[in-house]
């Protein structure tokens, strides 16, 4: 086969103009296949999702504020409450950090010009807005009212609500989740530049190799789950159905199959924006560097053997509780690995205190608080005790919320500058990082004690001995609400008014910082390549203070 | 432009049966196999038919797989892809049946 | 050479490591599939494990006549796909043109017996409901997977026909060159359609025949 | 309401989980200051800007440090595993001998029946000292019965039994309610666990309404819906003898062996042709429509006390059929 060599590095009079003005038209950015438009796209989907589900949850809080509830119905706060659950993790979560930090930034961070298939790439964006439609669709035509469990025979034979559109939904999003881990794996294995091996590649670039393997291997279990119940409820088809011999249990194993592993589709990606973040912000390599790579890769395959941690209480046998509360236990060694890891990180370092370093540690916080809550569900009778009670919903908000939404903050502050070529006001990005922090722990703590105490999950009306703790909780989500909407604001305010960035305003190591702000549409001016490891900034960051800055080797020599 | 066809022809009948060689005796083999299974399905063997079918089933995909879709050829990459998608299945099937061959109800 | 270089894409730097990744891509996704399907035989399996005996009386009522002459049908096109996909490589376009068609049209005679033999399944009400005329209630659930098993693979074979008319179109067009990286993709997807045909078969046809 | 209604320990088994609960509390709070503190300490040190001296570790001394946290965290998670799967074993073994009560749950109330016969609803009256297990069933989705008090919760699922033991120390009022969402009242599905002591227990079930215990009723049943036609002694059709059956091996037409525990005999109810007896014709019909979940609990009490007199009186003969 003959080489052909794309002329995919353009002329360098061509390459001064950025991404963004590759076309100024709706339509432009609506068919274009550039990895960085569609992240964008991505990113402002996941915004409006993020808010819906907020608004969803907003109302819930404030009807828990009174025991008996204030303005809704049983039927409409679990429509609430479902819906929630189903906009964020699917909507929001799941694509997250993957398809807005992981399109933008992974092809830059191995030196690629673009992902692997650009048009499946727009395709699976195409795949989200078609299952967001349906979920909007469902939104309107009254909601479900499962939970974003799905659990039959309620799902399959007894729900009155909108259950196959809302199933719908979450299948053909699921294949955008597959689409993008296909891409991901692909570009990974094949358009690492030269000099990119495999343990100099960046921690965030491990972090979406892990995540995309998750995503190929769990999704198509979750599509399956949900079309069989769909199945089941509209053709009669009595897989799940008690009568004819079938077993709920099937359902969840399957689900849990998937949703197991997709808790850590939401954490694996977080661990790798805070992994660069230590890293540029403490101005020190990520201790440990091949222990945080292997920790994520047994934290994914693990990851897929624990799912029975959710079924504890739900019928299946005294062996698979204990095999899967074994396996659970030691799914959590290497997240706690991480967590020294990033502490290390911190010895001997030179700590700045910028926005995304205080999401980064508020990251670090609630994620210590979630896994060690872990081990308490991992062990069978405290699990016993506090499964489908508040403890629970507060041990997963604390992953997946303080945990994920932190590091998608601290991610979404850190490459700002790298996306728009803008500044955010630093005062304002830091007040609303410790706001955030606080309003999370004033709307979680207390559910933990509350789910301690007895309190079960999903229940609209409530004894009301928990009052107090659900008045301290919904205050918190205010809190917590505020600090959401803070960033909206100056952000906005950055992209109309904001200084200059300039290419690498952090002084950051990696290949994405090596091209403009905003980066052109081709990625880099010149090929990339490689010739040191990743996060060499102890060498740098001395450079630095002795006001020698030229003279620093920052990875990659592209300019 | 008729010349050039007449070229592709002669090359085709040529090249062809080379290339039908391959493929033909798998497909050959894949037939037997199936008419095994299918004749092995009405013996009476109990609980061994399906074991049987089964196992002629993995025989029958092991070669279509390595054969046909060319494994034998690739790359380590894609043989580590292809035995991961049957690692997870193994993983799905053994931790399922862990709970259901351990209930007593 | 310019007609090589019209089927190379970005962002690949050239066409041999744009096979490689295409194929890598397929079968990455292909890994995915067998997951969607794996969720399928391991209801399948828990549930024949605990209903044997009903499985195997609703096993009888599947037409294995259409179903053993879908297999060869099936198994036919796979030979045919992989010497398309070496006729391709050896540039052999009228050999690549012949055996794509053969593949698409053996694809649709496994489509069009199909559709016999969900009729004659309907003829005999073998679709689970009130009227179900089958006993125990298990042997529902044995039908039930029968119509998503077969539905499922019905889908993607459609779609296989569907990719595998579009290669051919392109081919017939000249627009890519038949040694282009897309084929290599079509064909796995195709054997693996096939592979998963090779499960069924057993599953659902084979079952209660002694 | 009062919050002792759902923390008071009304159990030996309740203390054992608050202190394995306790125990992990501690664990947690410590790792939580020495990862807080490392953090302040090393902000405090190496603040950028800040004087102290920064030297690079040596590759060898961080493989070092990293193997040692990694066998720390590993032997410590392995420790509690230990602890939280003793307790779990121990608890597991079910008493051999109960006060067994049947638990009903549908969309959305509670439905209980005792030994001796009483009923009641949303309320459930136990004697402390006394092991005490219910088996449960639903009549439609999965619910799940909360003990807080007694740490208990178990999910209910419609068609198969499930199972809870306990043997409470305390008396008093508590509460029990759903756990497992289970649609529109899901949240008030709840009510009173009535722990008493098994005096005040006995004087309780005697001052119930006047009615048969369940064997009895069942008895009634098993004769207006026309089993006894069937399986009696001295029937003309041929069908198993029940005297004797409950608790033994029975072996079935399909060739695998059942013991004829409560689901089985559900199931030789609800799905007889896969629950036929050996050597029996398939003449038994299917009562799915006949019966609804109390009378299938009344009909095994009834189907139960023939082994249980019978075993009192002769035991000549081997068990050997199934309904």
């Amino acid at each position: 086969m003959t080489d052909v060599t794309l002329p995919f590095v353009p002329p360098l009079e061509a390459a001064g103009e950025s991404y963004l003005d590759e076309g100024h038209t709706i339509l432009s950015w609506l068919t274009s296949t550039d990895h960085k438009r569609i992240a964008i796209l991505y990113a402002l989907s996941i915004t409006v999702f993020f808010f819906i589900g907020g608004v969803a949850i907003g109302l819930v809080r404030l009807e828990l504020i009174s025991p008996t509830g204030l303005f809704l119905t049983s039927d409409e706060y679990n429509r609430l409450f479902t819906i929630h659950g189903i906009i964020m993790v699917w909507f929001f979560l799941v694509p997250s950090i993957p398809a807005t930090m992981g399109n933008f930034i992974l092809p830059m961070m191995i030196g690629a010009p673009d992902v692997a298939f650009p048009r499946l790439n727009l395709m699976s964006w195409y795949l989200y807005v078609g299952g967001a439609a349906f979920t909007v669709y469902v939104l309107f035509s009254g909601g479900v009212d499962t939970g974003w469990t799905f659990y039959p025979p309620f799902s399959s034979d007894y729900s009155h609500s909108n259950v196959i559109a809302a199933a719908a939904g979450v299948f053909i999003v699921g294949f955008s989740s597959i689409a993008t881990g296909v891409n991901f794996l692909a570009t990974i294995h094949m358009l690492r530049c030269p000099g990119m091996t495999w343990f100099r590649l960046p921690l965030f670039a491990w972090a979406m190799y892990v995540v995309s393997m998750v995503m190929v291997l769990a999704t198509p279990v979750l599509a399956m789950s949900l079309l069989l119940i769909s199945a089941q409820r509209y053709f009669g088809l009595p897989i799940f159905d008690p009568n004819a011999g079938g077993d709920p249990l099937l359902f969840q194993h399957l689900f849990w199959f998937y949703s197991h592993p997709a808790v850590y589709i939401m954490i694996l990606p977080a661990m790798g924006v805070v992994s660069e973040v230590f890293a540029c912000f403490a101005r020190r390599r990520v201790f440990g560097y091949t222990f945080m790579v292997y920790a994520m890769i047994m934290i994914g395959v693990v990851g897929f053997m624990v799912w029975g941690h959710h079924m504890f209480v739900a019928g299946q046998s005294p062996l698979a509780n204990l095999v899967f509360s074994f396996l659970s236990f030691i799914v959590a060694v290497p997240s706690a690995i991480k967590v020294f890891n990033w502490t290390g990180t911190l010895f001997r370092a030179h700590i700045g205190f910028e926005a995304p370093m205080i999401y980064a540690l508020g990251f670090l916080g609630l994620f210590t608080i979630g896994g060690l809550t872990g081990l308490f569900l991992a062990s069978v009778p405290i699990d016993i005790a506090t499964t489908d009670s508040y403890f629970v919903v507060a041990h997963f908000h604390t992953i997946m919320v303080g945990g994920s939404v932190s590091a998608f903050m601290a991610g979404i502050h850190y490459w700002w500058p790298k996306v728009t070529g803008k500044l955010y006001n630093e005062f304002w990005a830091q007040f609303a990082a410790i706001t955030m922090f606080l309003g999370f722990n004033v709307t979680f703590l207390p559910q933990f004690v509350m789910g301690w105490l007895g309190m079960p999950r999903r229940y609209h009306y409530y004894p009301d001995v928990f009052q107090i703790w659900h008045v301290l909780s919904s205050g918190g989500a205010v809190i917590l609400a505020v600090a959401y909407l803070m960033p909206l604001v100056y952000l906005t305010w950055s992209l109309l008014y904001g200084e200059q960035a300039g290419d690498n305003p952090w002084h950051a190591t990696g290949l994405e910082w090596q091209t403009p702000s905003p980066p052109p549409k081709t990625n880099f001016l010149r090929p990339p390549r490689i010739d040191t490891n990743p996060y060499e900034y102890h060498d740098f960051g001395r450079a630095e203070e002795t006001g020698d800055e030229g003279r620093a080797e920052p990875q990659g020599e592209a300019s | 432009m008729s010349q050039s066809d007449t070229g592709d022809r002669r090359r085709d009948s040529a090249a062809a049966w080379r290339l039908w060689k391959g493929p033909g005796l798998t497909w050959l083999a894949l037939v037997a196999l199936f008419a095994v299974s299918l004749g092995s399905a009405y013996l009476p063997l109990g609980a061994g038919n399906v074991a049987t079918n089964l196992v002629i089933a993995a025989v029958m995909i092991a070669l279509l797989v390595t054969f046909l879709m060319d494994l034998k050829n690739a790359q380590t990459i894609i043989r580590i892809v292809a035995a991961s998608g049957l690692l997870w299945t193994v993983f799905m099937f053994a931790l399922t049946f862990n709970d259901y061959l351990s209930r007593h109800y | 050479m310019s007609d090589l270089a019209g089927a190379l894409r970005e962002p690949w730097p050239d066409l041999q490591l744009q096979r490689a990744g295409v194929g890598l891509g397929m079968w990455i996704f292909l890994a995915s599939e067998v997951l969607f399907f794996a969720a399928l035989f391991c209801g399948y399996a828990v549930y024949r494990s605990f209903n044997a005996g009903a499985f195997r009386i609703a096993g009888e009522h599947t037409e294995i006549v259409y179903g053993s002459i879908n297999t060869v049908l099936l198994l036919t096109s796979s030979l045919t796909m992989t010497v398309a996909l070496r006729a391709a490589t050896a540039q052999l376009r009228k050999l690549t043109l012949y055996c794509l068609a053969a593949t698409a049209a053996l694809g649709v005679a496994f489509l069009v017996c199909k559709g016999l033999e969900y009729h004659e399944d309907l003829k005999e009400h073998l679709f689970p409901g009130p009227h179900f005329p089958l006993s125990p209630p298990a042997t529902q659930i044995f039908w039930g997977f029968y119509w998503i098993m077969t539905g499922i693979h019905a889908v993607h074979l459609t779609g296989g026909i569907a990719v595998v008319l579009v290669v051919f179109t392109l081919f017939k067009r000249r627009v890519i060159p038949v040694q282009g990286s897309i084929m290599e993709g079509v064909a796995i997807y195709w054997h693996f359609v096939d592979s998963v045909w090779l499960v069924l078969y057993p599953l659902l046809y084979l079952v209660g025949r002694s | 309401m009062n919050i002792s209604q759902f923390t008071t320990e009304a159990s030996d088994y309740a203390v054992k989980v608050d202190h394995l609960f306790y125990l992990e509390s501690v664990i947690s709070g410590l790792v939580v200051l020495l990862v807080s503190g490392l953090i302040v300490v090393f902000f405090a040190l190496y603040y950028r800007g800040s004087p102290t001296p920064r030297g690079l570790l040596p590759e060898r001394k961080s493989r070092e440090i990293e193997i040692g946290w990694t066998a720390v965290t590993l032997f410590s998670f392995l420790f509690l595993f230990w602890w939280a799967a003793s307790d779990q074993l121990t608890a597991l073994a079910p008493p051999k001998h109960a006060l067994e009560i049947q638990v009903v749950a549908k969309q959305w109330m509670w439905r209980f029946q005792h030994p001796s016969g009483a009923r009641e609803i949303d309320e459930l009256h136990v004697p402390a000292h006394t092991n005490v297990r219910l088996a449960m069933t639903s009549q439609d989705v999965i619910h799940d019965l909360y003990l807080p008090a007694l740490r208990l919760k178990q999910d209910i699922l419609p068609d198969r039994y499930t199972y809870e033991w306990f043997n409470a120390t305390k008396t008093g009022i508590f509460h029990f309610t759903c756990a497992e969402f289970c649609g529109t009242d899901h949240s008030i599905m709840a009510g009173s666990l009535v722990i008493m002591t098994p005096e005040d227990y006995a004087r309780w079930t005697a001052a119930q309404p006047e009615g048969d215990d369940l064997a009895h009723q069942g008895k009634a049943l098993f004769h207006s819906l026309g089993c006894s036609g069937c399986h009696t002694p001295g029937a003309s059709v041929h069908a198993p003898d029940l005297r004797g059956v409950y608790g033994h091996v029975v072996h079935l037409s399909d060739g695998s062996t059942r013991v004829a525990d409560e689901a089985y005999l559900r199931d030789c109810m609800l799905l007889p042709d896969s629950t036929r007896v050996a050597g029996f014709p398939p003449i038994m019909p299917n009562f799915t429509r006949a019966v609804n979940e109390g009378q299938i609990v009344e009909l095994i009490a009834y189907i139960k006390s023939l082994t249980t007199d019978r075993q009192t009186g002769a035991q000549d003969q081997s068990p050997r059929g199934s309904p």
